[in-house]
């Protein structure tokens, strides 16, 4: 039931009135009969019992990691701390202006400076602008900054920016937005990047690489130093997609790899919650050739007396900035989750986090292997994600990656990440994260085998799933043939 | 371990399932020159209760404040079930519904949401937002260009009362695309475009489309309906970006001039997202149906499952990254969708009637304090004009200055103007939604005599 | 699955660890080895998203008024506003030390007074005493009073208290714990006290009388006043159980009807939430003759200069107090909420509560009357509750109330209070509050309906009720027979 | 109409049904000489955002004090997830759990608290919880009284290093039921009970129960064992009254002396729940099996459903008021239940290892505190003995008097023992929990030596 459908003209929840304005006759002399509102407003009348009944129970159609195990891969859906949350909503945090005075913020900006200089460290830069808003934001942050390098040097003519085919979609999207045509580079066999392809394609018109490692295949990218060799002599950059940070972190950094930017989602690898879709935060880190063309505003740090004041650095400081990303300063209360979460593992557990999420995944491919699936890669060690290819299963059974993550569904699981990368057939791409424990993945084996013989025994099972969800399989073709996005405007 | 669940026993265990000895036997495919070397600056991890003193401390340090600035960013009442709800666990920590009939929850919200947001804007459709103000302002012009295929040019005419830092912002995101971004002025008495001024001369190579704000940056309405037709007899195309709190009381862009604008856009925070120094907020964008297609941004379609009963589902994703990839309408993937979850139970909560007593009150308080303030000798209203929930005061001194001498006393007194506007020497753009008691604009008013003189 | 099942070990969520604990040795050289826990704490030894999914999931096993329409008569389940709950919530109300100095409780204490202030006047009564922790301990509070007020006048021959049979259990359990005798007095066929019945045995040995008024029939006790001269002539005195409060609010005050304390159970009228279980808060109100034996603490006001000064009052300002019943001054937090809602509501806000709580029932209680269900009290305008008997059903049909209520899970909605008061033989108590909207009434009605209609065509649909919950029907014997109440104790 | 759904058309509408024309009308059976008249302090209804206004400030007037005082009420780390948790609707608008199918959220969870808080007490049995460790402390001794039919005697012997105030609670709460509080003197070098001089004559009546604090309430370690096998040895009961953070290192009432103690009560408050002025809290009362069923308060047993599933109802509902009515084991019917709510989710968060931290952490700090203040001129620690985290120092000048001016500092700093133990008169009885770090004792002592001298 939708809340339009709980409305009833004239009802209204006036716990939520503004003061005065109940009893004051409307005194809008001040706005000309011209621009005052014509028609009324269409908004649900409904008292605050239903608005709180309503969100609550839709809440409880959601899977979610406070609910599920989700693993869903590329995305790093791993427990949002808790603490995280309260703290970073304390009043202090939530009423600051963004135009108030620096004085007024300094609790703030340490924590964002402190961030900043944690980036840095851990993935072997020097320096760090927290604006983006999200990982889109922060590779076509990265890419304008490669573009104001080229176009600081007056190299004009590179106009071309290289993305294996196992890329995000939103890294050849982001390169378009850069003005930049795009070059797919193939993977070969063992994951890897095709280096002869890439030495045939590399040349004086290119701009870059944009490069995710471990790679969306879930395998490390073992020739990246190749790779950045063959890119920095033919005058191009690295542009590292921070995605899948969590593989690596305190094991190994883009900044020692070669690469000459990167962006970190924090709401993957930082462990800020990503709400049903977003707010998440894309931080773009940059080294020594990079970092005077980094967005901004960043914060930072003066000495004064003995005392550490932090200060915004705008246009002055920075007059090589690719300039401003967003009103203000990026998404702050995400940053300061990442913040509190970031002091939280301390340097130890950043590596920790590495090992246990490349432990779990590790053994989920293992063990799902051992039960006759098929691996994408099999020769390869996983890293914090592996891919499950159903193509036998889709042939012989008919019963499709789609089938088994809707029945997966059933069973108390959140599907993996389906069809993506593109250039595996039917694929499942898992990603369990270092925060389940073993039970978890052993019930989700179980699962996966359960469905397997399903498929083998009652395909119809499986490709009628979900069968205990609120709603069954959906029909996609209708939604996006008979569009119905706007209640007020239905037939 | 802090969030790690392994036992000893149990890593053990799973190596041995794995067949291998060691966790770091499993990096063994990282080159060696490449393992990290030990950083620089090892940092302690903290126990929560550790973050929490030092956390509890920087928030103090930032707290108790009274604030009078605006600028695109608003301090409103918010339902205390908003936030309580929002951060259940099932919203807060679900991903994109790309399952969606294990995320009904939020996707029928969402849907809620574009047709809330749709009738607050008097248009026919809604995206899921974008991730601010300014951005969504960008989007709106890659729009605009896109989806104005009769226009040959790909000109954007910018009225410089658009806020300051959202025209940078759409500069630094369409700069790529060949895009020009021509400025308007205003008109020095009024702080407004003034129509009757605007001239195309036939060689004019013309407009894509033409940005109209509401209310302009100095809070002041612009003449919407004229600018509208205006641009739509010219062959472009309308964008407006608009405060949404201030469409409850004035025309939506829906219903400018003869035929509503093309886009409408703007920031969401708002409708129930706190300050919290500037994000997370979310940009809201909407357009006519008939641009569906070029529209930016998730959507979510009402549809049917298969025993025929109603759902929802992502739609039209032919449209974005994931899958059209390099010829996607935008590259954005995570947008703002806890902001928008808050949104829309705001939205629910205040209904129409709370949210048009928000707005209202908005104005007459600012209508308060604009008495109040010009009251002060030396103070004056800089434009002589009607002005929503903001307005521009010039004083005797720079406004920079005394907003430090304000925040001195925990006075966030409004925003200097001079740096985006070197004309407004002294300007100070100030705002006082419901929430200032007539008490707190006297006490922000004597503060300010006391600090001029 | 239970937490000790998720549990591991060894396993430890160290985000909570206590800084610095974990590196020292352990110093405990100051305490006694003999004194030293020897067999080793045993708790779930689980990880924090373990914890929080399991609480997360386990939550969503209940029904609550957040969740589904909640009629369980005399628990007045309406809605708890949230901003209750967040502004009781404030960091400047949750950190203050119960023992700490007035200076530095003046916001919290300014608000029990004004709380005290609005209690007195919306019952018509002279002093109020916040400390009760909930209705049963005001009650005892109320009728130590009364025993007091008798041994103040050398009044000691009475040693009764009366009862009306349909009276809540926890009436004679507190006449009890004050060491009275209870005696019953039974209700007539309207509803009433049977008048004759209790000027019987209304004697010296009297030493009062508790009642609710409406009483748990849900009708209004009309002879009130005469009850009152009965008693108050045979020197008696009347105490009112203030649950059904919310029927009256603005309307009548327990004050005017004669009656000498009362209790409010804020959990109810005033709408604190009932956390499954509690806290609630019991403040107590007494006219002039009884307010001198209030429990202490109360909140006090004294005018310092210009100032109003908010300080403790103890045993040296009340020294005929009969005492005091918890450590501090009662559930504050719980008081705070109760406040804050009261401010809302306001003096006309009170009546509203009334007005529709009252209109909610009569208007159900109409319709399943036209629906074919049989009113205990016919003949009786309903106050905010009404009960049906299921007596004819469960005879003709042997579909009982118990099957009725469980079987109402099944379509969404709580079940009534079921077999209470005890008087009326298979009946539901079924109170609606004024929260909720016409829409949810009728669809209780409808369910009401269609279980009749399953009661006649195919019972075991009824008795075999709930079909749709986490478990079908409990065994109570069993729970009894094989007690089994701590895990680590099962065998 | 503040959280009233009802449109004017709805109400005439039901009105109709019903068969009258106004509400006032279905008040018609109340008297008219008993119907209110117009109060005299007629309040207007606040909206959520003015009493938010009102709320906000006052709560900010009691803010951000350093809290050196227990007695009773310790300010202990709270993982944020517990509140979080334990506020989410389904527990928060639940009641009791009469209908069990509809509440095994509640019902698994309080049979998980009754688990772990057995546990802790190193007990068999524990109900759900009752108002507070004062009341809680009560009800023990009223359930010592109906257990222990051996002893013909209804005194009880209650140590005066039990928490004061609980002593007048106990003394409220039992005073009708003939029940005899005999007080039991410390010795006062040591501030505990010295078992060795208790002596029981032959002619003595003897006591139903013998009452033991852990600690007691001047921080100090009772001889447990020797007292609970003395009380054994002649025919009483043990009561203990212990700190349930305390429990995690110190020996727990089931495994003192020989037998263990036969009832375990306390506060509860340590466990999760915020100071908030004193509640509210919750009691714990733990019992041998035997006992279970003069247990007061709700129990929850683990049973099957009719499909042979695991499940949770409340149990033994014959001890209690709505079933037995005047013969049941206590009036209670609504209880603690939110709080205990959170001191499980508390508990499973901690886990035994945390929770001896917290413990161990209180304690190591309490020494930390004791040291530096001790090292003040003047002030000497009044009992030479081992103290768990709380201990009393005489000062050289009158306690309460000092603590207003700490209070002018913002600090709480301890409690006042000259009202409860006049023989204490400088007496200060202050706490460092593990939440109080070096800086914090160090700003204390440092401004008490200023105050002192
Ligand atoms: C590999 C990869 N790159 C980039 C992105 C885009 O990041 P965001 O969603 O934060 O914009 C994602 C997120 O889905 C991703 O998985
Ligand atoms: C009529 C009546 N009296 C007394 C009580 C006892 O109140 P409490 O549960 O707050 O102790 C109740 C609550 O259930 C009740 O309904």
């Amino acid at each position: 039931m939708l809340i339009f459908e709980r409305s009833e003209a004239g009802r209204f929840n006036s716990a939520q009135r503004i003061a005065g304005q109940e009893s004051q006759a409307l005194r809008l002399e001040g706005i000309p009969q011209a621009m005052r509102r014509k028609n009324s407003l269409q908004l649900p009348e409904v008292s605050e019992l239903q608005s709180v009944r309503h969100y609550t129970q839709l809440s409880q159609k959601n899977f979610s990691i406070d609910t599920h195990f989700y693993p869903l891969g590329s995305c790093t859906m791993k427990y949002n701390p808790r603490g995280c949350n309260t703290l970073a909503m304390l009043p202090g945090f939530l009423g600051r202006h963004p135009a108030g005075s620096e004085q007024l913020g300094q609790g703030v900006m340490a924590s964002l400076y402190d961030l900043q200089e944690i980036l840095c460290e851990v993935t072997g830069m020097k320096a760090t602008s927290l604006s983006p808003a999200a990982g889109a934001q922060g590779e076509f942050a990265g890419v304008a900054m490669i573009r104001a390098y080229h176009d600081a040097r007056g190299d004009e003519t590179r106009n071309e920016i290289l993305v294996p085919d196992a890329a995000h979609g939103t890294n050849p999207a982001s390169a378009v937005m850069c003005g930049y045509a795009v070059k797919e580079i193939p993977t070969n066999s063992e994951g890897d990047v095709d280096l002869d392809a890439l030495r045939k394609v590399v040349g004086p018109q290119t701009a870059g690489i944009m490069l995710t490692n471990p790679s969306t295949l879930g395998v490390f990218e073992r020739k990246i130093e190749e790779i950045a060799s063959i890119l920095h002599q033919a005058g191009g950059l690295l542009y590292y997609d921070g995605a899948n940070l969590n593989a690596i972190l305190g094991k190994t950094r883009p900044g020692d790899m070669g690469f000459d930017v990167i962006h970190i989602n924090v709401h993957k690898t930082f462990s800020t919650p990503h709400g049903g879709g977003g707010p998440g935060a894309g931080p773009v880190v940059a080294n020594e050739r990079l970092a005077p063309y980094l967005p901004i505003p960043m914060v930072g740090e003066e000495k004064i007396g003995g005392e550490t004041i932090y200060r915004w650095l705008g246009e002055e400081d920075c007059p090589q900035s690719i300039g401003r990303l967003s009103a203000w300063s990026g998404n702050v209360g995400v940053l300061l989750r990442a913040y509190i979460y970031a002091r939280m593992l301390g340097t130890e557990g950043m590596e920790r986090v590495a090992n246990y999420s490349v432990l779990n995944a590790n053994y989920l491919m293992k063990r799902l292997q051992k039960a006759g699936f098929t691996l994408a890669i099999p020769q390869r060690r996983a890293t914090h994600e592996f891919i499950v290819t159903l193509k036998r299963e889709a042939k012989e059974l008919g019963v499709s990656a789609m089938d088994f993550a809707k029945r997966l569904l059933d069973y108390g699981h959140h599907a993996p990440t389906t069809y993506f990368p593109l250039l595996v057939p039917e694929c499942l791409l898992i990603e369990p994260t270092e925060t389940e424990d073993r039970e978890t993945l052993d019930a989700f084996v179980e699962a996966m085998v359960t469905i397997l013989g399903e498929a083998e025994n009652s395909p119809d099972q499986v490709k009628g799933a979900p069968w205990t969800l609120p709603v069954r399989r959906l029909d996609d073709v209708r939604a996006a043939r008979e569009l119905d996005l706007n209640w007020y405007q239905r037939d | 371990m802090p969030f790690i669940p392994h036992t000893e026993v149990e890593t053990q265990s799973m190596l041995a399932s794995i067949g291998v000895e060691h966790i770091d036997s499993l990096f063994e495919e990282i080159p060696p020159s490449l393992r990290a070397s030990p950083v620089d600056h090892p940092l302690d991890g903290l126990s929560e209760m550790e973050v929490g003193q030092l956390m509890r401390e920087r928030a103090t340090a930032d707290d108790h404040t009274l604030c009078f600035a605006g600028g695109g960013a608003y301090q409103h009442h918010i339902p205390a079930a908003v936030w309580e709800l929002a951060t259940r666990g099932e919203y807060y920590s679900a991903y994109t519904p790309y399952q969606a009939e294990a995320s009904q929850g939020t996707l029928q919200l969402l849907y809620e949401y574009q047709s809330m947001m749709s009738s607050l804007m008097g248009m026919e459709v809604s995206n899921t937002s974008l991730y601010d103000g300014a951005s969504a302002l960008a989007e709106a012009v890659l729009m605009a260009v896109r989806s104005n295929r009769k226009a040959k040019s790909k000109r954007i005419l910018m009225p410089v009362t658009v806020h300051p830092i959202y025209r940078k912002v759409v500069s630094t995101l369409v700069r790529h695309q060949d895009i020009d971004l021509v400025e308007l002025e205003y008109n020095s008495a009024t702080g407004t475009i003034d129509p009757d001024s605007l001239q195309l001369s036939e060689e004019d190579p013309g407009y894509a489309a033409l940005v109209i704000p509401l209310p302009g940056y100095f809070g002041t309405l612009e003449a919407v309906h004229k600018l509208t037709d205006w641009a739509h007899e010219h062959g472009m195309l309308v964008i407006a970006t608009v405060n949404p709190v201030a469409m409850a009381t004035l025309t939506p862009p829906g219903e400018w001039g003869e035929k509503g604008v093309d886009i409408a856009c703007g920031e969401g925070q708002p409708l129930g997202i706190p300050l919290s120094s500037g994000g997370p907020y979310f940009g809201f964008l909407c357009c006519r149906q008939s641009l569906v297609r070029q529209l930016p941004g998730r959507l979510i379609g009402r549809t049917r499952d298969l025993e025929d009963r109603e759902g929802f589902a992502l739609t039209l994703q032919a449209r974005e990254q994931h899958i059209r990839r390099s010829k996607a309408t935008s590259n954005i993937c995570t947008n703002q969708g806890l902001m928008v979850t808050a949104a829309t139970i705001f939205m629910s909560l205040m209904g129409a009637r709370g949210l048009e007593q928000m707005s209202q009150g908005s104005h007459l308080n600012t209508e308060k304090l604009a008495q109040r303030i010009t009251a002060i000798e030396g103070v004056k209203q800089t434009f002589k004009v009607p002005f929503f929930h903001e307005l521009v005061v010039t004083l005797p001194q720079s406004a920079s200055g005394v907003l430090e001498q304000l925040a001195a006393e925990q006075i966030v007194g409004g925003i200097a103007l001079q740096s985006h506007y070197p004309e407004l020497e002294n300007g100070l753009l100030i705002c006082a939604t419901e929430l200032r008691t007539d008490a707190e604009i006297d006490h922000f008013a004597t503060v300010l005599e006391r600090v001029l003189c």
